[in-house]
């Protein structure tokens, strides 16, 4: 039983890992054929694991409903909404937001509910930016006043006022983001590829589990 | 970049002067298996001549069958100007290359109207055509196969390999010494001077484990560092408040305060409620945060973990309300928010340096110190292959991509 | 001088917000029309659907959702205008399954207005799981990654996908990315092995990141944000929300730059006082 | 305007995506049901779009759609799918692994060598570039800055990308020559920050304008003036509320 549960999952990701790590280097049609097949079965498999993303989702709130912590009503709000573009989506629009050119009402409440919210959600940072410009970006050190006078010529550069006013901006722009701005994004690109590389290593090789996490005796 | 046009340098004074040069066919030609391919392709490559040029097209013609049969019936399969389709460096890694750089390279890919197949013989030829006028070059045969692997990707392969072996020497050395040299980081020293300011002031600490949950590599030294952090906090009588929107990191930073009291000699000190649960929807709780911000004017404020773009509204309120802010973060595109409004910030690896430091973790300390043989070895590589590569323009050679070819990427 | 500062710091940022609201919503109300520079990266993309014959395959994956709707949207409109202009066949379809409705009326719009049809000369794959499997199943088969378009028609024996097997067969593919799946995504799983030419279009926020593979030749050009989309705009000739949404950019720009300055100005004044400009 | 050009649920819709909007702006109050409400009608609904597409994509186009087909292939995935979902049901929760291993194994064995190829090699491949040129006068190097490929531009790319790598080594101090290269890499890494940063500003911004554009489009006659009138509504209602919670918290 041990086995199974902790020897077995270890070794398939051995096993899975080594061989699709080596099929990167092996043109053969066999090759082909075996990556051709395990990345259409991911498309399904990732299928179910989004759905296991949801799920966890859906058992915070009812719990939440279930103990009635303070604010449960929102939670209801939260299953409402779910229901109903469930319903709608499953039942009367078959999935489908638009047929023959026309709006269903599944395509109804993404254009109308869905994209506005989200729209605005993060929208409301551009106020948090401007109140923070006033409040809290300080040159504290002369790093973040180099970074601050970068932005300064970036926000200039980049939009007609500032090239308006301001030409040079535009060369300095150009020339801070293609050739300052790409060494260092380069660098920090090695330093987290290296980093990623890695970590795979170390799962595959059995020194990182986390990612196996759920059940007990880990 | 620079190579390719030194090396149409070479040959522009050839084109310009092409008309005096009779047409003569393709030397050299020779047809061969597409290298490092899945089958189903024949490749031709052929001497560049100082007659190439724009107005000389070349014809690519197969046939089915072997050179030496009686009847071949040819079809032309593309053309394109001679000056074109050069073997430039970058294209083929010394150690299997089709044909000198320099050279010309044609791929024939089974097509509608040429199927190639594998295990059989396929004849090419080469036409010159200048005009009305064309002269054919010799026949070559090839067979195509497919390749069980691609040679010009074994650099690759080799990092791959290097960078495990190094990796797996590191953590198991770092098994055996758990206390090997890594560089203090600078962000810890802030550490101490923040907690020694809460004590001063009677104001107590925040502490932040960002949006991450327990699986997250960024949220897990959060909790190291909370560990560090409230060993110090332990030997005065300051206050923390760990504010969470995750219940299992909750739970793991209890465990981790209270072992640190217990470890500094505390544990009377300790108190459930440093943890507590705020909720998990990212803007109430930052809203929340920000209320305990305001009423509690905590002396200092750390964000360590992950964060999205919740992070500038708790360092701005952080900062308005004066307390010291020490963020550590690998979310790149939040890190420019942190650097101008806390007073200091570990960027990305450092947070991770900074955790393994601190609990000498040997899985963790391992790999930081491998990373930094690979990031020796890639500075190593950077610093010689660019003096190379000069090199070799200077003294106009192409022995420099011995070399330079190992850390460039074919396919 | 001390006392003004500390006023001015501790003012009620809701005053502030006030101000980006009226330099936002003021210069929608009245445009006063700046011309716009065109970038080399912008131009990039351009230059290459430019140059590609009429009926070249074209791919457009529109990597986003609703919440950066506003940077995307008009870069996406401009490139399909632009592909639809040249006769191209377009391929559309997004890895972000929040998006997909997003995508799909994009698609159909610009379609309409173009006069195309789909299924005969684009057609909208829409959503599948997978990120970077999806993009190996494409490069190897596209009707196993496919076996239908959005709107549920089979798409073997389409029209618009005639002599498409897979990747290999596409001519040119941008990715409109807000994040990942996205450019990077496209690149490491797509065109490294299957060898199309590639651009990109994303959120101001990623831009600076991708840099570097605009360097290395990686992608062939890349459009950043608003601006980009109506750097674009400007090179079809078509202005739309763009172009119109650049003068607004502009004042927000200038009201941020000058919040700064002044924070900072204050910020110098105060710090000579003892402990740090505290209390809002 | 003539008014008829506006569907119905045109008109609605335009009305509960004003209304919905202005919900989450009034965040910028303060937190308030109001934004709360909006905040989880959207996780609600993103959720529900999201259980709705995966169903049709996945379980009808991939899977059932093949297998009616007589392609029995699907079936495979699907059996380590049902694995991943063990999770619900703890008795067996760890079959789970067992698909988690798979899925993880296969994903960070594909990811190894694409990594090294497009992030590591051909980085590096980029960055080593000769220095000069070899032109009709001799070597020369360019000092044209506006070339991002000009040789001064290829010293700096390597300056940067060399002294950044080397601020995250850890295993010497940064003392000497190695405190200047550190110190450098700070620099390159402050600047690259700072654009970033320019062009995050110039994203949010973006995303503002495009909230303003349509709330202007919403406030025409044509949609019964919707902006106007719930921007009303919604301040009256947060100076209710505000009213009540005040008279709530002080007994």
């Amino acid at each position: 039983m041990t086995f199974l549960r902790r020897q077995l999952p270890l070794a398939i990701t051995l096993i899975m890992g080594v061989t699709f790590a080596l099929q990167y280097y092996i043109p053969h049609p066999i090759s082909e054929d075996a990556i051709t097949h395990l990345s259409k079965w991911m498309q399904i498999i990732s299928g179910f694991a989004l759905v296991l993303g949801l799920a966890s989702l859906f058992q915070v709130h009812a719990t939440k409903i279930r103990r009635k912590v303070p604010g449960w009503g929102y939670s209801v709000i939260l299953y409402l909404a779910m229901l109903v573009t469930v319903l709608v989506g499953l039942f009367w629009s078959k999935g489908q937001t638009r047929v023959d050119g026309l709006q269903t009402g599944f395509g109804w409440i993404y254009d109308y509910t869905m994209v506005p919210l989200q729209a605005t959600m993060f929208s409301i940072l551009a106020f948090f930016i401007a109140s923070a410009a006033y409040r809290a970006f300080r040159a504290r050190s002369r790093e973040a006043a180099l970074l601050l006078a970068a932005a300064i010529v970036v926000m200039m550069g980049r939009v007609p006022l500032g090239q308006f006013l301001l030409p040079w901006t535009w060369d300095i722009t150009q020339w801070l983001l293609n050739v300052v701005n790409s060494a260092a994004r380069r660098a920090i690109l090695i330093g987290v590829s290296m980093g990623a590389v890695a970590l795979s290593v170390k799962i595959i090789l059995g020194y990182e589990r986390s990612y196996l996490g759920g059940g007990k005796d880990q | 970049m620079t190579l390719v046009s030194i090396l149409l340098l070479v040959l522009l004074p050839g084109a310009a002067f092409a008309a005096p040069f009779p047409l003569t066919p393709p030397e050299d030609v020779r047809a061969l298996d597409t290298p490092n391919d899945a089958g189903k392709s024949i490749s031709v490559v052929w001497k560049a001549s100082p007659a190439d040029s724009k107005e000389r097209r070349v014809e690519i013609w197969m046939a089915e069958g072997g050179a030496n049969q009686a009847k071949l019936e040819f079809k032309k399969i593309t053309e394109f100007a001679s000056n074109t389709r050069y073997i430039k460096p970058g294209d083929f890694p010394w150690w299997d290359q089709p044909a000198p750089k320099g050279d010309h390279y044609g791929k024939v890919p089974s097509s509608q109207a040429f199927p190639i197949e594998d295990g059989k013989p396929y004849t090419a030829k080469l036409v010159m055509r200048a005009g009305d006028q064309e002269v054919s070059s010799p026949v070559s045969e090839a067979i195509s196969r497919p390749d069980w692997f691609n040679l010009a990707q074994i650099n690759n392969l080799a990092f791959v390999l290097a960078f495990t072996g190094i990796l797996l020497a590191s953590i198991n050395a770092a098994r055996r010494n758990p206390h090997m040299y890594l560089r203090r980081i600078a962000g810890l020293d802030a550490v101490e001077e923040a907690i020694g300011r809460s004590t001063e002031m009677g104001r107590p600490i925040l502490y932040l484990t960002g949006a991450g949950d327990m699986g997250e590599v960024p949220t897990i030294a959060a909790t190291v560092i909370l560990g560090e952090v409230a060993k110090k906090v332990a030997h005065y009588d300051t206050t923390l408040k760990i504010p969470h929107r995750d219940p299992i990191v909750m739970a793991v930073c209890q465990e981790v305060v209270k072992e640190a009291y217990a470890e500094a000699g505390r544990p009377d000190a300790y108190r459930e409620d440093f943890n507590f649960f705020i909720t998990s929807d990212q803007f109430s709780y930052t809203a929340a945060v920000d209320g305990i911000m305001m009423r509690e004017k905590p002396a200092a404020n750390f964000f360590m973990g992950s964060y999205f773009a919740e992070s500038l509204l708790l360092t701005e309120t952080g900062a308005s309300t004066g307390a010291i802010q020490i963020a550590g973060t690998d979310s790149d595109h939040q890190l420019p928010f942190f650097v101008t409004t806390c007073d200091y910030t570990l960027i990305g690896e450092e947070l991770y340096a900074a955790s393994a430091y601190l609990s000498r973790e040997p899985v963790l300390v391992g790999t930081l110190r491998g990373q930094d043989f690979g990031k020796a070895i890639i500075m190593a590589a950077l610093i010689l292959g660019t003096a190379l590569a000069t090199l070799g323009v200077a003294i106009q050679s192409d022995a420099v991509n011995y070399v330079l070819d190992l850390f460039k990427d074919f396919k | 001088m001390k006392e003004f500062a500390r006023r001015m710091i501790s003012i009620d940022r809701r005053i502030i917000f006030l101000l980006i609201a009226l330099a936002t919503l003021l210069p929608l109300l009245h445009p006063f029309g700046l011309p716009i520079k065109v970038s080399p990266e912008v131009r990039g993309v351009f230059d290459h659907i430019e140059g590609l014959p009429k009926g070249s395959v074209f791919f457009l994956s529109l990597d986003f959702d609703p919440s950066s709707k506003p940077e995307l949207e008009p870069q996406a409109i401009a490139l399909l205008r632009h592909a639809f202009r040249k006769d191209l066949r377009v391929i559309g379809m997004t890895h972000w399954l929040t998006g997909t409705a997003l995508a799909d009326s994009i698609f159909v719009s610009v379609a309409k207005e173009m006069g195309k049809e789909p299924g005969k000369d684009y057609v909208f794959l829409g959503w599948s799981p997978g990120t970077g499997s999806l993009v190996i199943a494409m490069g190897q088969d596209l009707y196993k990654a496919f076996p239908t378009d959005y709107a549920k028609s089979a798409t073997l024996g389409m029209p618009v996908l005639q002599g498409v097997r897979n990747l290999r067969d596409v001519n040119y593919l941008v990715s409109l990315a807000a994040g990942n799946p996205g450019i990077e995504m496209w690149y490491v799983f797509g065109k490294d092995k299957y060898r199309f030419e590639m651009g990109g279009g994303s959120t101001g926020v990623m831009a600076p990141g991708l840099y570097p593979f605009l360097r290395s030749g990686q992608i062939n050009g890349l459009i950043g944000g608003l601006q980009g989309a109506a750097e674009y705009e400007t090179l079809i000739g078509v202005m739309g929300k763009a172009v119109a949404g650049m003068d607004a950019q502009s004042a927000d720009h200038f009201v941020i730059i000058s919040l700064v300055l002044l924070c900072n100005v204050f910020y110098f004044v105060l710090r000579g006082e003892k402990g740090r400009p505290a209390n809002a | 305007m003539p008014e008829h050009l506006i569907p119905t649920h045109a008109l609605l819709g335009g009305w509960v995506a004003v209304g919905l909007t202005l919900f989450i702006f009034s965040f910028l109050y303060k937190d308030n049901p109001l934004f709360k409400t909006g905040e989880h009608l959207y996780v609600g609904v993103s959720v529900g779009y999201s259980v709705v597409v995966v169903w049709y994509e996945v379980f009808i186009r991939l899977v059932w759609q093949e297998v009616t087909k007589g392609n029995y292939e699907p079936t495979i995935p699907v059996m380590i799918g049902l694995l991943i979902w063990t999770r619900f049901i703890p008795r067996i929760a760890w079959l789970s692994r067992l698909a988690f291993a798979f899925v993880v194994g296969f994903g960070s064995g594909v990811a190894i060598p694409r990594i090294v190829s497009s992030y590591i090699l051909k980085q590096i491949e980029d960055t080593v570039t000769p220095l000069v040129t070899m032109g009709t006068g001799g070597i020369s190097m360019s000092f044209d800055l506006a070339n991002p490929q000009s040789g001064i531009n290829t010293i700096v790319l390597l300056v940067g990308v060399f002294s950044v790598l080397f601020y995250f080594f850890f295993s010497v101090e940064h003392r000497g020559a190695g405190y200047v290269a550190a110190r450098t890499g700070v620099y390159f890494l402050m600047i690259g920050f700072g654009a970033s940063f320019g062009y995050t500003v110039m994203s949010r911004m973006s995303l503002l304008i495009g909230r303003f554009a349509d709330l202007k489009t919403f406030a025409s006659a044509a949609y019964g003036y919707a902006t106007p009138i719930l921007l009303a509504v919604t301040v009256i209602s947060l100076g209710i509320w505000e009213k009540t919670r005040r008279r709530g918290d002080e007994p």
